[in-house]
């Protein structure tokens, strides 16, 4: 600040020189806060800026509001495809962010960043010793644990493992090997599992300290050569539906110390002949547990990234399809919005604009478009 | 810079049409004074009795009148509103000023124009208007420098127009 | 993806049709093996009487022969060829692997997806082809992970697709 | 590496295992390299991502080339803004960038970044102890000496000095105050100018060490409050051409160690009434100090930086305008190769993309667009 005071003195000098009417200025320095519980229809627009991914920024939009310019409330900056997760016991956002000291190059850095929902300010940080796995953005390269008292991340190196963080002590707890194992789904109060190339799931349950406890090996449940189980999962409440390239929906049960693998069943009738899921987040649910699938017609090999032509409904209880919703746009992603009352299904359309629909109708509400985002390739409801 | 805003918005179709734009407060702006934002020192900050500026036009256009001189995102569009900045930034104390035309009670007003400081870009709302803008060898009046100055960071996020006074004409 | 593609190069407008594209290989790239990129290792490495590949096709474009499983920028568009990288990086000594078909010979080749790293995305010439791509736990396979493992930085810049061998049909 | 080791030879074992045909593979690791003295017709487009600023990068375009993949000839990162200069007599480039530990926020760090013309590579650094300047990109916001023995870097602070850098003892000098006074222009061997608010040139003669050895200021030759100068000048051995915000024409002669100034004289005359000079790079000059000036019509208090709908070539010394080019769309900056024989006039257009006309003629050659910029607010000929 010293080198400002003459400035400032002189700017003093200036305006008491300037014919001025009297009038109250508007305050200097006010900031915008946001609640502590973010409503049900704001959602988490994370902007990898894929063509310029050392700046990146997670958006907040209110999906409610009318007024495209004030359904920006914020945004928080993060690095290099951020790993992002939300907590609901503490108003806390986490994001695996990558540094270099010269911006791309230089000395790496990688650090769990912890925001403030409120002020949407970094109110911590833990460096992370392993360096974390960069890839296209999905959901579970970064998991809390159900009890919320640990972040785990994915690493891949090429060697594949998890780091285990304790976001309220601010310490790296440690890391877990997960040979041929990838991604980390919340497993039991405390552990989690990873999906290995042998067709298994792999499950580390972790002690009070962030320490493995207990390892073991699901039986095979699908065959990565045959048809490949995709790990980017429809998740509810501790029970996650994967898709296959095929159109199998394989359920698995998360809540016990142990997963529990369902019975898949195809998603594919004579009406859908051909059609495959697909996208870069292919698979939502809802709080009352229904599916929603990114589905493309003319699947094949290859066309598993490609974007939906329209959103299916299921009912995975039943294993049955209740709703096809044709989209406006084609569809890279879906996400959820968490209310049983009004849910929103919020579309990343191949624009890289969001289109909304009602989740019980398909009906389009609206599109947010034009909102700073390059790239926001993944959408999260506010938790 | 509303061909900025067009070319990161995605809409530049329009824009060669554009080229010699006029607003309503196209001929505002050539009367300039300089002040500065920490207004607890300043004489204009130390009446009351005028009370609150009369308003209208939509504060999330770049046509609404406080924006003369303006030249970034509106923070009205990015979690802030025409004088408050987005959560989680910080307003710098310094800055350049402008006077505009208030349509209302056709009175020109003084504005501070404030970075918002600590993010980077906001992307939103890409506002640039230069009625009054003066080359960069005098800043006070001068929107092409970052005045995130005097902040914890200089990465620059948006801008506000806090009216701060009324300027004799 | 060629959507990202058209989105960072600004032309959208056509890609509702796009959706189900199918290149000319489109059924290519179920056959796929592992192989490495520290090639002076492997036995293919030590063969050099077969001669050169035969080549049809512009390795500028999308849907060149050998880009069959490529995901991200073609460095022959950022400085670079179709099996060097642009100015300034450095390559990836490990990978990803496909299985393209080369419509010449009409034989099936080995490629090796290298990374050039070092420098921040190059944002030309975008192509995503998932022939033969597989997810995440069998990395070898799978092309959206930053291959830019074993280099001095992990910026990613773009995406060559060297022959590394043929493959057996 | 070590972590590598299992992975590759579990690479190595699969590949054993897999029946492949003997091919010779094509070689790892190949880079490639740019020639020391870069032809005349590329240039360098010098995007600061305006959006993603921290993320910038200057990319070199070869003009010539037909295939526009093929005209990308590589990038350089650099960051927040950065001030960009070229050497003529070493094959390097200067970057004056900023960089956050963490990202866009944290620790600052300012750096003059050598780059070689070869490689595109870094080969140095200086770190730069006083804050450099971040505005809008401009030429005068860093330049070589006329020695190229010293880089001079514009401060803000809001206090204004220049600081002096040494790049091949890649060693920082010191700082030089030029109190109401912006930017520099090189002044003779080794010196430099600044333009002051009291529309003067603020003059520092540098020693061999880069210490000042004299300060002189000129005869005041604009009034700001009634026809500022713009410092977005023309420049072409040594010589400028600044237009004001009316439509002078204002000629500065820096050659030696005190700047000669010259006769202003009205770009507008009766055909151009209502005609303005504007842009962000509104004035450029080619190698036979023919000035190319960006105007608009209807100009109006704060159309100073509107783009422009014509390109204006003067002949300065006779005082006169010699052609007038209708821009095929609206110009932003403008530019010129350094080459006598058949120069090109780069004109920055509203859509950021680069279009490329006949210096001599107006015709519009091409125009250079998607080619990985998002704002390249500067364009640089090849020096």
């Amino acid at each position: 600040m010293k080198k400002l005071l003459p400035f400032l003195l002189a700017l003093l000098l200036l305006v008491m020189g300037t014919a001025m009417a009297q009038l109250q200025p508007e305050p200097m320095g006010k900031i915008e806060t946001l609640p502590e519980k973010w409503p049900a229809h704001w959602v988490l627009a994370h902007d990898v800026s894929f063509s310029r991914v050392m700046d990146g920024r997670t958006i907040v939009l209110d999906l409610d509001e009318e007024n495209p310019a004030r359904a920006y409330k914020g945004m928080m900056n993060n690095s290099f495809a951020a790993f992002m997760a939300q907590a609901t016991t503490r108003p806390e956002i986490y994001f695996a962010s990558i540094y270099y000291s010269r911006g791309t190059r230089g000395e790496r850095i990688d650090v769990l960043e912890i925001y403030d929902k409120q002020t949407l300010s970094p109110i911590g940080e833990v460096v992370l010793e392993v360096p974390r796995a960069i890839l296209l953005p999905q959901r579970f390269t970064m998991q809390l644990t159900r009890d919320e008292s640990l972040v785990l991340l994915y690493n891949f190196t090429p060697a594949m493992s998890v780091s285990v963080v304790d976001p309220v002590a601010r310490e790296l707890r440690g890391e877990v090997p997960t040979p041929g194992c990838a991604a980390v789904f919340p497993t039991g109060e405390r552990g989690f599992s990873s999906v290995c190339a042998d067709g298994t799931l792999y499950t580390v349950q972790l002690d009070a300290d962030g320490q493995p406890a207990s390892t073991s090996r699901s039986a095979q449940f699908f065959d990565a050569g045959v048809d490949p189980l995709i790990e980017k999962a429809a998740w509810h409440a501790g029970k996650a539906w994967f898709p296959t390239f095929m159109g199998q929906l394989q359920p698995v049960d998360f809540t016990g110390d142990q997963p529990v693998i369902g019975e898949a069943w195809s998603m594919i009738d004579e009406e859908t002949t051909g059609w495959r899921p697909g996208g870069l987040a292919p698979a939502a649910a809802d709080a009352d547990g229904r599916v929603y699938m990114l589905a493309h017609p003319e699947g094949r090999e290859g066309s598993h990234r490609d974007p939906g032509m329209e959103v299916w409904v299921f009912d995975p209880d039943q294993q049955q399809r209740v709703d096809r919703y044709e989209l406006a746009m084609p569809g890279l992603g879906v996400s959820l919005t968490r209310d049983r009352e009004a849910p929103l299904l919020v579309v990343l359309n191949v624009e890289m604009a969001l289109d909304v629909y009602d989740a019980r109708t398909g009906e389009l509400r609206k599109t947010v478009a034009n909102f700073g985002a390059e790239t926001p390739l993944l959408v999260y409801g506010a938790e | 810079m509303k061909w900025l805003d067009r070319l990161i918005e995605g809409r530049t179709r329009d824009l060669a049409q554009r080229s010699s734009r006029r607003s309503f407060l196209a001929r505002v702006g050539t009367v300039v004074a300089g002040s500065a934002a920490t207004l607890p020192l300043l004489p204009v900050a130390r009446a009351q009795d005028e009370g609150s500026v009369p308003e209208s036009g939509d504060p999330h256009s770049c046509d609404y009148w406080r924006y003369c001189a303006t030249d970034g995102f509106l923070c009205s569009c990015c979690g802030g509103s025409a004088s408050s900045c987005p959560p989680g930034t910080e307003m710098s104390p310094i800055t350049w000023i402008g006077t505009c035309l208030n349509p209302v009670d056709n009175t020109n007003y003084i504005i501070s124009y404030n970075d918002c400081c600590g993010k980077s870009a906001c992307g939103h709302c890409m506002c640039t208007r230069n009625e009054g803008d003066r080359p960069i060898y005098r800043p006070q009046l001068n929107n092409e420098y970052n005045w995130c100055l005097g902040t914890q960071h200089q990465t620059y996020n948006c801008s506000v127009a806090r009216v701060i006074g009324k300027a004799f004409d």
